[in-house]
């Protein structure tokens, strides 16, 4: 792999950037694979990364029907945090922070990720008791994170409208300082070329078409380029998770829903934390372009369309324009919808399946993006190891049966 | 949800209408003078009087109504007639449609199984009565007049005011005289009908919940601001 | 006084322009004149402005390009005063206006002294050489510790203009719009479609986004190369149909207002700018009322007409950027509609006969056309004739490959190219001019069509993409004109025509009598396809070929994008960054897929197709957002007693969108003084809540009953007439959803109450069960919420005082607890429900909410003599707590089972029906003995003033405080409070395992280090036998 | 934002009146203690999730606040029936399926196969 540095690229500078390698090769699909990845999104290119880089599994394809990162992990608002309530869940986004602390050096490739800190807004006297609950149970499981009032929050926000006026004050906030944002999209090419400069095969405009099984056992996938063996598959398709289930033979406890997201157009540093309230229902953070970049609901439908409803861009932008009257003048730009497939207590499955040596990795909802690394490396473990690393136990699909489940709606809210 | 199907509702009139279903009903409106020294309307503190001889838009709280909600089945024998007998209106089976009379009562259609009857506001019991009078099995009245009042929007530009506020069309050719529906109105919801229309003037009614009378209140006076507005007191 | 300066660049007649009426407006602090009619791009060519801004990245000068919603450069911050900051209006769509202040928004320019000075000394005298695409992703990765301090210096240099700092004094609103037939655009397209819908009957709006209806129209040069429609110029055509589209009562036309969003079944949304163009902030209407600065209509159309035209796509050659370059729809644009030439001295590079108008208005203007390279071999055609017979040199077969010049073109390296060899084949001629148009064919303005999700569709013939009609995200969707690949007048017209009887006989309207107007002829020939022009060295080594010129994007990045390996187009995009600035890549998108398919070796379709969200043109988050804002940002509900609670002082608590009393101070009183009097007054003597905000459902049938048995978790059978029970919901997943005291009124009617916030929803779900599993049932539910004003009256001197205002006879023995009487309360109709949330004898007063406040008051003349004290909600809590009566929603949280409260003796484990819930209290999870389980605690006191300890709530619990972290969490406090009552502070907690763990320590973890300890109790702390309330 | 078919109302409406209520057609087992934790867990939380043919549960929440069915593509949203509870969808995948293969095997014009009920004009 062509080693990235400022050096490097004076020195390619100098001779007109004609000797830049290829991030990845474009390879043509072995007969047979160890383990292959069905969806090339960030938690898929993860997995391959981890596989390859951690457990020594080298002979691995990474399957995509489009291209790669090309589902939501370019659709994101691409927030980081770890202070979740319940102890499964908070685990396994803390362990996500931790990678993603050291992810740019790791991956010789600038992810951009900028711990500039991130606000959970209390509006109500529940949301506050809420928020300490979260808080303090954050602390207890070893997660930065304090609990802000009003004033506090005015001095790290000096845009935002914190006054008693408004329709519902700011009563204070939940204040993760190692939270943040990164670059989406760098995270998904980051770890596509660290995978592949480990040997991974990365298959683009290739799409999974079914499942082979003999014995109750999985033998392969069936593509739109022919039959290609693996010992072991896992599917990180997000959105298309219970299209893919439904053609191993199974469903899942997931519905599908749109998403939407939209931005600003570039302003000059006016917001230098990542602002989430649940309450009003709006979060915004500025990008490094200048972007406001602003998470809007869920619509309540099942929808693959990649777009929404309008009335739901509507509230957000409401939403938004009550935090930040001063924005009212702001223009929006873009508008976009990702797929997001989400479980009944908001949580992932990271699971077995009924099919030996089918796993699935998925149910991420809107909290997909911040998990990338961590996902990809206990799914990683989980796929070497035939099961279910120690952090992803709790988020086994069967958990639907026996009633176990981690309920983050209650405290999570907005969960992104 | 599941698939179970709607009972044959013939079957279901002929051994209901055999007892009658026991409920409690009471006269919920004080004496006269009591009513005049005490009531006090959702709006009474938002539209004050206020003239403007060039006002675009004519608000009035129609305040202290008979508001009753009827809830029933119209394919069981006799529920149609019934009601026409209790009120001296026929009952709309036509979707979104509204008919009144003269005597100050009117009787909107709401969905296949409910009403919303307004009366004057004196009257509601005698009204109640008579329904629970004429009507038999499966059927339910409810005395909702503490809980709505009702505003009235006319004048030049009370359409432009409509659109402002509500996803409906409120287009004389989608919205006539004589049509009413429930619908999404700003933030909140109503019922809104278009009563009238006098020399090409429509009077619409917007039938509010209590609670959300302030902030409709207030709404009306905003979106209607740039045309000028006279409240009726 | 005004600087003044001789406008050169104005032509001396013709345009839409006012000449009598000039306006003054300032640039950068300077100050300018325009005339009534300019947009501020115009205004500023006339003044000879050339530089607008510094490009984003490369800090390169750039100036005008087009003249409308294309425009990438002109993206200024206007306003004169903070409040009345617009950032990045486009000058090209914004009309001026007298008193205009408009800024540059470049970033680096400004904040480049920081970087450059600390990182990259280089940069911007290198133009950008070591920032090729992607370089963030290779740098700034060492030290790690760094990355924050970089990025502070990157975020600087970013970013346009600036948000203002002062809430906007404008307002916004929106209008709900319904049509038959809605037209986007009003170009010849436009209009004859608009004309036969509205001819024919039909509900019509026409919409156009520029300051006038007339779109193309407006741009014809008035000169004998103008087509005539049935022999009128076409002004006049315009001018007639306009005329009698507004005659007709039921089509709106709305000019100055972008059709930006196109939704799902035909939902469309239009952003009407109603004042920007005559100052910062919107006057007065002639009422002197506020008026709204911009609209959003929100249109439902049966069908959609989209007439949007055509971009004018620029030629890709080196230093295309400098000031001075154009494309030639733009010059012509200037010259015939505001009459400004862009320059002196054109050189104009063409791959088509239509851009030929711009060297013609030229020349026509009295300017000098220093040649036309045309990259066909073979140029002919009725515009190119004109040309060679205005004696206008004619280059063919080759094109401009270089731009000469700095801050302003001053020549054009011309030459021979090889299109299908990309190179160049001839000597390069230098050509001394100031201005270089160029026109490298149109691409239909599609946007709209590709907003649901339908991909547009390469055209080879149109060389463009068009609208995918006949996609089903497309249903009632039509296009026509160039918007849909037709580029002459004539097929605009026939095509427009087919549309509007299309969409008339879709909405059963007979269809009118209109003819297509007949049109002079005027031959075009056939364009050649050419995009990124060959320059005599490689794309890597020649000067920047800018493809994107907002966001620096060049076809040597491009190029780079795929060496490295980037080889869909959306990768190239994101990798590049192009297409997404404020623009959207309306210039620059088909020539970067055409340079990415030349790098790759495949077909532009091969390569992708493009892809468009709403917005068309940015909208103002104001006109989104309309009156949704402020005091009006969300319904605040009222119970009727509001104005008395106002009156008194009162604080609120929002609770859902009701407002809430929460205590009543006096004087000074803070929070815990106020709730601790209002909960002696209480407990000794006698206070009032306004309960109102409880959800009510009036519930009636003969199988209301059995309804209630399987909604509920406890059984129904057998509550007499005359008494209520409290009541527990679950889902089916046996988690607690709501609770509520219902009460039977008569053997078929019930009264149901639940939480303030469940109200609507429970209502909604239990007409779920009715209309979807048990529609055999005979129940009727209504919500009276809003009917009934509800009065708590509760303390040991609440019999004493109702006895005061009613007629019902509250002997304890005649009326029990858990009942209701009927009778009059104050002179007012009503009901008594002996129930309590507090423990003490209460009695909740419902009387119809008209009567309301006077109940309220009455209660007041009548309560002094018992010290009637009014309490919110943060004494009720108290209250309620000291009684271990659950608040759903704070001491539940969506994973407690009826049994986790330890209200078993609410659970109806052998009601026949299997109730809502009760399946799933038998899972392996939900049988579990160490599921936390409410319990009370009482904090540990170990020295005096301990007794003030109160826990927090959502405070922590665990067993083993000296567990290293991560410490494991047995449970958490719910509510917790200070009792004035009991003398210290107790809480309602849940622990795992709790119910068996009575009168065992627990610890509670502080955010300070420090911990508490606290003794689980039972969660009843005050009357644990329940005999005052049955006093 | 679609424009949805009320089967109550006869009439089109704006989404805004509407909420949707998740798969159509779930019907509570009818003696919930005969289920295995599996078959319970099934009936609540677990469903069909299709890129394609849908058919959910709707209620007119501002209007007549009946619970309907509609039969929509979840990836065009196009709406092709909605109909009231106790009904059967008249179309589902197969029926398309069916319907597109003997299209093509006619060889016939491709012909809609929209039915949502009413007239869309204002």
């Amino acid at each position: 792999m062509q080693r990235y540095s400022g050096f490097g690229l004076v020195k390619h500078a100098l001779s007109h950037h004609e000797h830049w390698q290829k991030v990845w090769r474009s390879p043509e699909p072995k007969k047979e694979y160890d383990v292959i990845i069905v969806g090339g999104g960030g938690h898929g290119l993860a997995t391959a990364y981890y596989l390859a880089k951690e457990h020594g599994i080298t002979n691995i394809a990474v399957i995509e029907k489009g291209w790669l990162g090309g589902g939501n992990t370019a659709r994101n608002t691409t927030i980081v945090r770890s202070n979740y309530l319940w102890d499964e869940s908070a685990a396994l986004y803390e362990h996500s922070m931790k990678l993603w602390e050291g992810l740019s050096q790791d991956l010789n490739y600038n992810v951009m990720f900028s711990q500039r800190g991130v606000l959970n807004l209390g509006h109500t006297l529940q949301d506050m008791r809420d928020i300490q609950r979260r808080v303090n149970a954050n602390r207890l499981q070893g997660i930065d994170g304090e609990v802000l009032d009003t004033q506090q929050v005015q001095d790290l926000v000096p845009a935002m409208d914190c006054s008693a006026s408004t329709r519902y004050p700011v009563l204070g906030a939940s204040w993760q300082p190692r939270g943040g944002v990164a670059r989406h999209d760098a995270v998904a090419w980051g770890f596509a070329r660290g995978a592949d400069s480990l040997g991974v095969d990365l298959i683009q405009q290739t799409e999974v078409t079914g499942f082979r099984k003999q014995d109750g056992a999985i033998v392969g996938v069936e593509t739109s380029r022919g039959f290609i063996g693996a010992k072991r598959v896992g599917v990180v398709t997000a959105g298309n998770s219970g299209v893919m289930a439904e053609k191993a033979g199974f469903r899942l406890p997931l519905e599908s829903h749109p998403l939407q997201a939209l931005v600003s157009e570039p302003l000059k540093p006016i917001l230098d934390t990542v602002v989430m309230s649940n309450h009003v229902h709006g979060y915004v953070s500025q990008s490094d372009k200048g972007d406001l970049v602003i998470g809007a609901g869920i619509d309540g439908y099942v929808g693959y369309g990649q777009r929404g409803s309008y009335p739901t861009i509507e509230h957000t932008v409401q939403a938004i324009i009550e935090l930040f009257p001063i924005f009212s003048r702001v223009r929006m730009n873009r508008q976009w919808g990702g797929i997001v497939d989400t479980c009944p207590d908001a949580c992932p499955i990271i699971s077995k399946t009924p099919v030996k040596g089918l796993f699935f990795n998925c149910g991420w909802g809107t909290g997909g993006f911040k998990a990338t690394p961590g996902s990809g490396n206990i799914f990683a473990w989980t796929l070497a190891k035939g099961r279910a690393h120690p952090l992803a136990e709790p988020f086994a699909y069967d958990r639907f049966n026996s009633g176990k489940l981690i309920d983050e709606h209650g405290a999570a809210g907005v969960a992104h | 949800m599941s698939d179970a199907t709607t009972l044959d509702p013939q079957a279901v009139t002929d051994a209901d209408a055999a007892t009658r279903s026991q409920t409690s009903v009471i006269d919920q409106r004080p004496a006269l003078d009591v009513h005049l020294q005490t009531a006090r309307s959702p709006l009474a503190h938002l539209f004050t009087a206020r003239a403007d001889a060039n006002a675009g838009v004519v608000l009035e709280e129609k305040a202290f109504l008979g508001h009753l909600m009827l809830r029933g089945d119209p394919a069981q024998s006799g529920f149609a007639e019934a009601v026409e007998v209790a009120l001296g209106l026929a009952l709309p089976l036509t979707s979104s449609t509204l008919n009144l009379n003269d005597a100050g009562v009117s009787i909107q259609w709401l969905a296949p199984d409910e009403w919303l009857i307004i009366v004057p506001g004196e009257e509601a019991f005698a009204f109640e009565q008579a329904l629970h009078e004429q009507l038999s099995g499966r059927y339910q009245v409810v005395n909702v007049s503490g809980g709505q009042t009702v505003v009235s929007l006319s004048g030049a530009q009370a359409r432009q005011v409509l659109m402002k506020s509500t996803p409906t069309d409120v287009h004389p050719r989608a919205f006539p005289v004589g049509r009413g529906v429930p619908a999404v109105f700003a933030k909140a919801t109503l019922i809104l009908r278009h009563v009238s229309a006098k020399e090409g003037e429509s009077e619409f009614e917007l039938v509010i919940r209590r609670s959300f009378a302030d902030y409709l209140g207030r709404w009306l006076l905003d979106a209607s601001e740039e045309f000028g507005v006279c409240i009726k007191a | 006084m005004t600087e003044t300066r001789t406008p050169s660049r104005r032509t001396s007649s013709g345009g839409r322009i006012n000449r009598e009426t000039s306006l003054n407006f300032t640039f950068n602090g300077k100050r300018y004149q325009g005339l009534a009619g300019d947009t501020l791009a115009s205004a500023l060519m006339a003044n000879g402005v050339d530089v607008l801004n510094a490009s984003f990245k490369y800090a390169r000068p750039r100036g005008l390009v087009a003249a409308g919603a294309e425009e990438p450069n002109a993206i200024l911050q206007l306003g004169s005063t903070e409040s009345g900051q617009v950032p990045n209006v486009r000058a090209t769509q914004q009309a001026l206006y007298d008193g205009l202040e408009a800024h540059a928004v470049s970033g680096w320019v400004k904040s480049q002294k920081d970087l450059m000075s600390r990182f990259l000394p280089q940069v911007g005298k290198l133009g950008g050489k070591f920032m090729p695409p992607g370089f963030y992703y290779k740098t700034f990765m060492a030290p790690a510790s760094l990355w924050m301090t970089y990025e502070k210096y990157i975020r600087k240099a970013a970013g346009l203009g600036r948000s203002p700092l002062e809430n906007d004094p404008d307002i916004y609103d929106h209008l709900h719009q319904h049509t038959d037939v809605l037209v986007i655009g009003s170009g010849p397209a436009g209009l004859l479609a608009a004309l036969v819908a509205a001819r024919s009957g039909a509900r019509v709006i026409l919409c156009d986004e520029q300051e006038e209806l007339g779109g193309s129209l407006l741009s014809m040069s008035g000169d004998c190369l103008d087509q005539t429609l049935d022999g009128q110029p076409a002004s006049e055509w315009r001018d007639a149909v306009l005329a009698e589209l507004a005659a007709c009562d039921d089509v709106l036309l709305l000019p100055r207002t972008t059709a930006n969003g196109y939704h799902d079944h035909n939902f469309v949304t239009l952003h009407e700018r109603r004042t920007e163009h005559q100052a910062d902030i919107a006057p007065v209407n002639s009422r002197g009322a506020r008026q709204a600065r911009s609209r959003l209509h929100r249109v439902r159309a049966h069908r959609v007409i989209m007439a949007t035209g055509a971009h004018e796509r620029p030629l890709v050659y080196s230093h295309n950027d400098v000031p001075g370059n154009m494309i030639a729809g733009a010059v012509t644009t200037y010259l015939t509609r505001f009459g400004v030439a862009a320059g002196d001295k054109l050189v104009l590079s063409v791959n088509n006969d239509h851009a030929y108008r711009a060297a013609l208005a030229w020349k026509a203007a009295g300017r000098d056309v220093v040649a036309i390279a045309d990259a066909r071999s073979a140029p002919s055609g009725a515009l190119v004739e004109a040309a060679r017979a205005a004696g206008i040199r004619i280059i063919t077969g080759a094109a401009v490959i270089e731009a000469r010049g700095d801050r302003r073109v001053t020549g054009a390296r011309v030459a021979a190219i090889d299109i299908d060899g990309f190179k160049v084949t001839g000597e390069v001629e230098e050509l001394v001019c100031d201005t270089i148009a160029s026109s490298g064919g149109y691409s239909p303005v599609v946007h709209l069509a590709a907003h649901t999700g339908a991909r547009p569709v390469w055209s080879d013939e149109v060389h463009g993409f068009l609208p995918a009609l006949g996609a089903p995200m497309l249903k009632g969707f039509d296009a026509c004109g160039a918007a849909n690949g037709s580029f002459s007048l004539e097929d605009v017209l026939v095509a427009a025509y087919a549309s509007g009887v299309a969409a008339v006989e879709a909405c059963e309207y007979p269809v009118a009598d209109t003819i297509v107007p007949a049109v002079s002829a005027l031959v075009e020939a056939p364009m050649l396809p050419l995009y990124q022009v060959p320059h005599d060295k490689p794309t890597a080594r020649a000067p920047k070929q800018f493809v994107d010129l907002q966001n620096d994007v060049t076809a040597a990045g491009i190029e780079l994008a795929t060496r490295e390996g980037f080889e869909s187009i959306e990768h190239v995009k994101r990798y590049t960054a192009m297409g997404f600035g404020t623009d959207q890549g309306k210039l620059g998108n088909v020539n970067g897929m055409a340079v990415a398919a030349r790098c790759l070796g495949q077909t532009i379709p091969d390569t992708g197709t493009t892809v468009f969200r709403p917005n068309y043109t940015p909208v103002t988050f104001g006109a989104i957002v309309g009156r949704h804002c402020g005091a009006l940002f969300d319904p605040m509900r009222y119970t009727a007693m509001q104005e008395w609670h106002v009156a008194q002082g009162a604080k609120f608590e929002d609770v859902g969108q009701w407002k809430r009393p929460w205590y009543y101070p006096q004087g000074s009183e803070d929070m815990h003084a106020a709730v601790e009097r209002e909960c002696l007054a209480v407990r000794e003597k006698v206070g009032v809540l306004d309960a109102s905000t409880l959800g009510k459902i009036d519930i009636t049938g003969r199988d209301a009953r059995e309804f209630l048995n399987r909604i509920y978790t406890n059984a129904w059978a057998k509550l007499a007439v005359g008494k209520a029970r409290y009541g527990l919901m679950c889902h089916d997943d046996g988690m607690v959803m709501d609770d509520g005291v219902t009460t039977c009124l008569a053997e078929d009617h019930f009264l149901m109450t639940t939480t303030t916030g469940g109200a609507a929803a429970i209502l909604e779900w239990m007409e779920l069960w009715h209309q979807t599993e048990w529609p055999e049932l005979d129940v009727q539910m209504t919500s009276v919420t809003d009917h009934w004003a509800t009065l708590t009256v509760t303390g040991p001197e609440a019999r004493a005082l109702v006895g005061e205002l009613t007629d019902i006879d509250l002997d304890r023995d005649n009326f029990k607890f858990m009942e209701v009487r009927e009778g009059m309360i104050a002179d007012i109709p009503g009901r008594i429900f002996r129930i309590s949330f507090t423990g003490e004898l209460s009695y909740e007063l419902n009387v119809p909410a008209n009567y309301g406040q006077y109940v309220w008051e009455t209660l007041f003349a009548k309560g002094e003599k018992y010290g009637l004290t009014p309490y919110g909600t943060e004494t009720m809590h108290v209250l309620r707590a000291e009684k271990g009566f659950i608040i759903v929603g704070q001491d539940t949280d969506g994973s407690m089972t009826p049994e986790d409260l330890g209200m078993q003796w609410c659970v109806g484990y052998n009601k026949p029906y299997s109730w809502i819930g009760k399946r799933a209290l038998t899972r392996p999870d939900t049988r579990r003995d160490d599921r936390k389980q409410m319990i009370g605690l009482i904090p540990r006191r170990k020295k005096a003033g301990d007794e003030r300890i109160v826990l927090q709530e959502g405070a922590q619990i665990v067993f083993d405080p000296d567990h290293a972290i991560p410490m494991p969490m047995v449970g958490h406090v719910t509510s917790s409070y200070y009792s004035p009552t009991l003398g210290h502070g107790f809480a309602l907690a849940v622990v795992k395992g709790g119910s068996a763990r009575i009168g065992e320590t627990v610890f509670l973890p502080q955010a300070d280090g420090s911990t508490l300890e606290a003794e689980i109790t039972a969660p009843v702390f005050y009357d644990k036998k329940g005999a005052r309330q049955n006093v | 934002m679609m424009h949805i078919f009320c089967p109550y109302c006869g009439e089109l409406r704006e989404e805004e009146e509407f909420h949707a209520k998740g798969q159509a057609h779930i019907e509570r087992p009818i003696e919930p203690e005969a289920c295995s934790d599996a078959e319970w867990g099934d009936y609540l939380f677990f469903r069909n999730n299709p890129r394609g043919i849908h058919h959910e549960l709707w209620i007119h929440a501002v209007g007549c606040r009946k619970y309907f069915n509609i039969t929509r593509h979840t990836v065009t949203y196009e709406i092709l029936e909605t109909y009231r509870m106790g009904e059967q969808p008249g179309i589902t995948a197969e029926t398309l399926a069916a319907e597109q293969l003997a299209q093509s095997a006619a060889a016939s014009a491709a012909s809609s196969t929209t039915q949502q009920t009413g007239d869309a004009r204002p």
